[in-house]
């Protein structure tokens, strides 16, 4: 099933400040919870492995990540994420795109993620998919402005699964303004589209 | 793997005992080290309801209930229905009622008939269709079982067991 | 289906069981009524290192009232709630979940504590309970704490529950009189997880006006939600069908659901007006009787 | 129930004692006991010495080609015993297999995997919880290829071929078409009144309650085979393992122990069986091969996905005058469909239904997805249940073009009782029908005038409830041999009877029953033949070694071919019979009068031999001249099929504010010809009905854009409970087959033919007024919703 999520949020930082992070896949990973980047192949590919952990569910995913494209000028990036889950269960994919703009006081950062998953998770997870994806997403935003303000803390936070950080998460959860959040389930997912 | 264990329990009124690893299913220990036969599985994902056994006095699927759970208990199976060489009244209702066809949810659907009828021995229709709805059949129609249940619940009312 | 291979402890007591979650962590997952996780196995989506059994725990399966609540033993089965004469005569809303928690095989398993602790929005006691104000205690290594439910489901299949702790009993504050309640499901056959529902509670005071309120909704959002809005709304108020659709509209406005097999996001807000309604409806009826 | 009989001078069944309880009794069944006590043997009941056990590797993705397999870490689990993977099986070359229909199909995949759940590899470990562990630990490296789900972009230039191994670089399978076009284009032209629909009849899935699997006995010693096979059709699949494997075919033992339901899913032969044997055969060991439910759903032989256009043309008074139809058929990704090798859409063209007119046309295109393959009769005798159901969708939606009553229109272009034998437009010659006594009685029966007020009044009160007609008509029991065959094996049946010494009886029938209670109602057939008591009557299938040759049980063919032919093997041990009786009696054999179970001396009633005394002389007291011995076997060839038909009408009240739809009464009058067991038969009703519910309103495999199985679990393959299923009521008619030995149609199918039509069409009449003409199955709550949401009825 295929998950589209659209999210935008602001930071207090300058755009050159965000997009240091940003353009950065291996800073990306730390901010995404249960990632770990465990090799690059070049400059653009990288080897890693995600633990995704849904209550007492967890699956662990290992695959690559390609920076597919990189706009220093525009402050835009399009990532491609790929990983197989390690008991040849399914797969999923993510192609992510991330675009800076200055705003009064910072930065905001518009971003939209395209979520694709095979194989039982997609079977069974249908209900929670969309679900999972937005705490993901939100988690990362959380990790993201913690990089911002103190880079050097970010590694051990960010090996935690997000069941981990479900506490801190929901602290930030008023932070987040829900009318810039267009998540939505594609056509198979949304059986209304039919 | 981890070490198996003796399991004991009391079935159909039998004392028994097998080795089994804490992972393994109720239903497996009944069918493979017990060798009762009569307790199918019709699905995995605890829908069907052709294992259901009474374990401990309470219907339950025997597929989502580790064997570890039922040590030292007692657990009643479609085998251990007739009392006396006599068919239960349930069994009986089956038949007479024509509550099967191909036979394999039947099993199950008599324990579940069974522990609703301890419960509540004079049930509505509604209430029979309620309390065997943790078992599919694809079969009857459900029409002819709750017949059976009501012939069971009539005779056992006038003294049938 | 098989279960990957795990350890089984079988603790006699609760410190017991805490320790045994303290010393195997964050793998090691509690054993009630195994009706959610034993599924999540056969299908290897879980795979816990060790199984902490605690259904020997005793004392642990109770319903009864005492010191102004109705208490909940972290082991009562749905089945003994459904059977309870308590629970008939006084607590219409939790006999109404009861009877339409998955199945009859399921209900002799499955525990209320494990239905809140296993933190899906999708189960049915949360949103109950949320109606109902209960509080939930939980047991670690320092002793017992009580968690308001408002605080207890924090994100999907996350509770507040630390790891070392369990779930011990449910506390409902017995109702004064004239109150009452009501549960609306559906459910697209019998065993599946609500499409979406609508747990009612409330108290009229003598004037027939709504004196208390709690309004839960079940699978409409990533954790039970509690419809805030609609409560205010009907508090202090005598109902009227403009009020109660008043109210329904806004029980809709704070879900939150997602599209599934069982419908469009908007389907499910559509059932959780309608829902509402009759949840309320059914609840006014009862208490005024 | 009691049948009414419609049509009087067709063949008569006399009805014989309680004692002897022939056709038309009630008799409660013979197989019950063991399957109440548990004691049924189904084949995860099959226990042998050294058994092993088998587990398939599957594949997560719909399209993707493998680029290695590596086993090493699975093998060296303790208790793991072997892992097949394709390219061992290409090495013995049974990588494929042939499906049933003109297609191959992968055993394990090599080169690249078509659809989720796609067998990959074959674990045999010691036990089944070790064999789980280790299909685990087979690492597959897989690289994912764009996904065809949608059958309409099945031949867009954009879209992958599917199947690589295939010549034609395509993934179109077949077009085929039957009719006049030229005829009914015409008709068209000239109708006054022009209707049309389109109306999907989903993927669904069997789903009988036993899953499919085998167990695999390879005996080195002996050299023979004896596989416990959850089969439908244990002769054909005997051959089938021969022809394949290679194996001798007179050392294949194939048995059919108790089988837990049907419904067509067990006729194809699974890769799951070719692994297991393979298994077997390499380690000399017994070799258990049982799937999941989910292994079931996903894997094993789908139905319907058909998606279909009707149009009929009509004159103003709504009498009609031609059909046309256009069909895309969704065969997954190998065209395992089984049906009769002439037949690529199977029976599909009996879509003109009911009714009377000249000209029809009906064209079908079958193609390749990433799906599961199949395409099997899912209780249905080869796409009736998609014909049937087009034809009565568009019938009523020519009612509502016309503002006609759908049960008047009906009545106006059926057939006429007159006209039978009576030739479609496309070729079939239908053996006998009343569809008005049919009409009439379920109309009656409903009280559907009272209905139909009652409507009215509701709908003035902006109440939505329904009433919906179905007025079908099946074909069922193939052959003729002529015209019908499985994979070359021409699809006659057959039966055994000996008469023991004693003068009770064994039979044996080359059909499997499922749940259908052939060893009841065979026997009844025998005591109605022969007089000797149903319960002195044992009947034995599914044993390849013992039974007589056949094609098995689906399509509701028993009765028509294996009943027929057990009437006829009893009919030659009655001819023999009068020979030993005329022997005994001293009299001439013309002179002998036979009533059921005995043969007396025209004049002299007092003068007679028993069917019982017959037999102890056929082995004490010999005729001289005459073979020892009382038994005959028969081979039934039919004529034709038989068409069993019925009317069914399903009254619906629609809940505003949720979408649910209830249903408030159903009522099915069937016409199956002469009944054998009329309690048999309204179980059968009862539980085709069920699932025909289910169809209309709750199963379906669906895909999401990534291939993935939406409806592979039974969390999401909605099989209705006790609460859901309705009650049921049924009524009988009777227009006996004219050539059929006892007049019998055969009946497990109907209601699972004819119903879906009548529960949609009972929701699209609720809402009719709303200008709803059509709703796709399953009609979900959200999509009555959705359309009252639109036509601001709710929300």
């Amino acid at each position: 099933m295929a998950v589209t999520i659209e999210k935008t949020f602001r930071v207090g930082e300058s755009a050159d400040k965000v997009w240091a992070i940003l353009s950065d896949p291996k800073k990306v990973a730390l901010c995404v919870p249960g990632a770990q980047i465990t090799e690059q192949v070049d400059n653009k590919t990288y080897k890693g492995a995600i633990k995704v952990k849904v209550g007492p569910s967890v699956t662990d995913f290992k695959g690559e990540v390609k920076v597919v494209r990189l706009d220093e000028h525009a402050h835009e990036i399009e990532i491609l994420g790929k990983g197989q889950d390690v008991r040849g269960k399914g797969s999923a994919s993510m192609k992510m795109t991330g675009k800076l703009r200055n705003v009064d006081g910072g930065t905001e950062v518009v971003s939209t993620s395209e979520l694709n998953v095979v194989g039982i998770l997609a079977q069974m997870g249908a209900r929670v998919i969309t679900e999972v994806s937005n705490i993901m997403f939100e988690q990362f935003v959380n990790n993201f402005k913690k990089q911002l303000q103190s880079p050097e803390d970010m590694s051990a936070e960010a090996a935690k699964p997000i069941s981990g950080v479900g506490l801190a998460f929901s602290a930030l959860k008023a932070s987040f303004s829900r009318h810039d959040d267009k998540s939505n389930g594609s056509a198979e997912s949304d059986p209304g589209k039919k | 793997m981890a070490k198996k264990e003796l399991i004991h329990v009391k079935i159909n009124g039998k004392d028994r005992e097998a080795p089994a690893e804490p992972r393994l299913l109720l239903v497996h220990f009944i069918r493979e080290q017990l060798g009762l036969t009569g307790t199918h599985v019709g699905c995995d994902t605890s829908n069907c309801g052709a294992c259901t056994v009474i374990l401990n006095g309470r219907s339950v699927k025997s597929c989502t209930v580790f064997a570890v759970q039922a040590d030292g208990g007692e657990i009643m199976t479609v085998e251990g229905l007739p009392s006396n060489g006599a068919l239960h009244p349930l069994q009986e209702g089956f038949k007479e009622e024509h509550g099967l066809q191909c036979g394999f949810c039947t099993p199950g659907m008599l324990m579940s008939s069974y522990a609703l009828l301890k419960k509540n021995p004079k049930p509505s229709e509604e209430e029979i269709r309620w309390g065997i709805s943790g078992n599919l059949c694809r079969c009857t129609g459900y029409q002819n079982i709750v017949k059976a249940v009501q012939y069971a619940s009539k005779k056992m009312a006038q003294g049938g067991k | 289906m098989i279960p990957p291979a795990f350890e089984y402890l079988r603790p006699k007591t609760v410190p017991e069981a805490v320790a045994m979650l303290q010393q195997h962590g964050d793998d090691a997952k509690i054993l009630s009524g195994g009706q959610s996780l034993i599924p999540m196995m056969k299908l290897r989506l879980a795979r816990p290192s060790h199984l902490i059994d605690i259904t020997r725990v005793n004392g642990l399966s109770y319903i009864k009232e005492e010191d102004g609540f109705l208490k909940i033993g972290g082991l009562t089965r749905e089945a003994e709630l459904e059977a309870s004469d308590l629970i008939r005569k006084k607590y219409p809303l939790l006999l109404d979940t009861a009877t339409v928690i998955a199945d009859p095989q399921v209900r002799n398993m499955a525990t209320v504590g494990g239905n809140l602790a296993h933190g899906d929005p999708a189960n049915d006691h949360p949103a109950t309970m949320m109606a109902l104000r209960a509080q939930v205690v939980a047991t670690g290594a320092k002793g017992e704490r009580v968690i308001p439910i408002d605080d207890f489901f924090v994100t999907l299949f996350t509770t507040a529950l630390q790891h070392d702790e369990i779930l011990t009993e449910i506390r409902v504050p017995v109702p004064p009189p004239k109150s009452s309640g009501a549960y609306f499901k559906l459910e697209r056959k019998v065993g599946d997880f609500a499409t979406a529902a609508t747990a009612v509670q409330l108290t009229l005071d003598d004037k027939g006006a709504v004196q208390q309120i709690g309004i839960g909704l079940t699978n409409a959002g990533p954790t039970p939600i509690r419809a805030k809005a609609a409560e205010d709304a009907l508090r202090g108020k005598k109902p009227d069908a403009a009020l109660i659709s008043q109210a329904s509209q806004l029980a809709m406005d704070s879900a939150d659901p997602s599209a599934d097999l069982r419908g469009p996001a908007e389907y499910k807000k559509g059932l959780i007006k309608e829902l509402t309604k009759r949840a309320l409806t059914r609840a006014l009826e009862r208490a005024s009787k | 129930m009691a049948a009414e009989k419609t049509s009087p001078g067709l063949v008569e069944v006399e009805k014989t004692s309680p004692e002897v309880s022939g056709m038309g009794h009630r008799m409660k069944r013979k197989e019950d006991s063991r399957f109440l006590q548990g004691r049924g043997n189904y084949v995860d009941d099959v226990n042998l010495p050294h058994m092993v056990y088998g587990h398939m590797v599957r594949s997560p993705y719909a399209h993707a080609r493998i680029k290695s397999i590596n086993a090493e870490a699975a093998k060296k689990l303790p208790g793991v015993l072997a892992i097949i993977t394709g390219e061992d099986l290409a090495k013995a070359n049974l990588a494929w297999m042939p499906t049933l229909f003109f297609d191959k199909q992968m055993v394990l995949a090599t080169g690249k995997v078509l659809f989720q759940a796609q067998e990959v590899a074959f674990v045999v470990a010691e036990d089944r919880y070790i064999a789980a562990d280790a299909a685990e630990l087979v690492e597959v490296e897989y690289e994912e290829l764009p996904v065809l789900v949608d059958p309409y972009k099945a031949t867009d230039p954009a879209s992958p071929i599917l199947r690589e191994d295939r010549e034609e670089k395509s993934n179109h399978i077949f077009h085929w078409e039957v009719g006049d076009k030229a005829a009914t284009d015409k008709a068209f032209a000239d109708a006054a009144v022009k209707s049309k629909v389109h109306a999907i009849s989903q993927r669904c899935h069997p789903a009988p309650l036993e899953t499919c699997g085998c167990v695999a006995d390879y005996n080195k010693a002996t050299e023979r085979f004896t596989i416990y096979l959850t089969s439908q059709a244990p002769h054909a699949h005997r051959t089938l393992f021969a022809l394949v494997a290679g194996l001798p075919e007179q050392n294949i033992r194939v048995v059919s122990p108790d089988i837990g339901g049907g419904f067509g899913n067990k006729v194809p032969i699974y890769p799951g069986y070719v692994c297991a044997v393979v298994a077997s055969l390499t380690l000399g060991v017994p070799v258990k091969w049982i799937e999941t439910r989910s292994e079931n759903l996903q894997s094993t032989g789908f139905a319907r996905d058909y998606h279909m256009t009707a149009e009929l043309a009509a004159d103003k008074d709504g009498k009609i005058k031609a059909m046309r139809v256009k069909t895309l058929a969704d065969h997954g990704a190998f065209n395992a469909a089984a049906q009769p090798t002439k037949f690529p859409a199977g029976l599909f063209s009996v879509c003109t239904g009911s009714y009377d007119y000249p000209a029809a046309f009906c064209e079908v295109d079958g193609v390749y997805t990433n799906k599961a393959p199949g395409g099997i009769a899912y209780r249905c005798s080869f796409r009736i249940t998609e014909a049937a159901y087009l034809i009565e969708r568009a019938v009523d939606v020519l009612a509502l073009d016309l503002k006609m009553d759908p049960a008047e229109l009906r009545r106006k272009n059926f057939i006429q009782p007159e006209k039978f034998p009576y030739a479609t437009p496309l070729g079939w010659t239908y053996d006998s029908g009343n569809y008005e006594g049919a009409l009439n009685k379920a109309l009656e029966m409903v009280g559907y005038k009272e209905l139909r007020k009652e409507q009215e009044e509701k709908r003035k009160k902006g109440e939505l409830m329904g009433i919906g007609i179905s007025s079908f008509t099946e074909a069922v029991g193939a052959g003729p041999a002529h015209t019908f065959d499985i994979a070359g094996i021409k699809m006659f049946d057959s039966a055994e009877i000996r008469i023991h010494p004693t003068g009770k009886a064994i039979c044996r029938m080359g059909t499997k029953s499922q749940g259908q209670g052939h060893e009841t109602t065979y026997a009844q057939i025998v005591a109605q033949e022969l007089g000797i008591p149903a319960k002195d009557v044992i009947v034995e299938e599914g044993d390849t070694d013992t039974a007589p040759y056949g094609l098995g049980t689906y399509a509701s063919r028993s009765t028509p071919t294996s009943g027929a032919a057990t009437a006829m093997a009893a009919r030659k041990i009655r001819d023999k019979a009068r020979k030993i009786a005329a022997f005994l009696l001293e009299a001439s054999e013309e002179d002998l009068i036979w009533e059921p179970g005995k043969f007396f001396v025209r004049g002299a009633p007092g003068k007679a031999k028993t069917i019982q005394e017959i037999a102890f002389a056929a082995y004490t007291n010999i005729p001289p001249g005459l073979e020892a011995g009382l038994e005959a076997i028969n081979y039934y060839d039919p004529p034709n099929l038989t068409f069993p038909f019925g009317t069914y009408i399903s009254v619906v009240d629609i809940d505003k504010g949720t979408g649910e739809v209830k249903v408030r009464k159903f009522v099915a009058v069937d016409d199956c010809g002469n009944v054998i067991n009329p309690m048999i038969v309204e179980g059968q009703i009862h539980g085709g009905l069920t699932e025909g519910l289910a169809i209309a309103f709750m199963q379906e495999i669906g895909y999401d854009e990534n291939g993935n199985v939406s409806g592979g679990t039974f969390m999401d393959y909605l099989v209705p409970t006790a609460v859901e299923t309705p009650h049921w009521d049924t009524g009988l008619t009777c227009t006996p087959s004219p050539h059929h030995p006892f007049g019998a149609k055969g009946v497990g199918e109907s209601p699972n033919v004819g119903s879906p039509a009548a529960f949609v069409n009972s929701v699209v009449d609720a809402l009719s007024h709303l200008g709803v003409k059509h709703i796709d199955m399953p009609i979900t709550p959200w999509k009555v919703w959705n359309i009252l949401k639109e036509k601001g009825l709710t929300g």
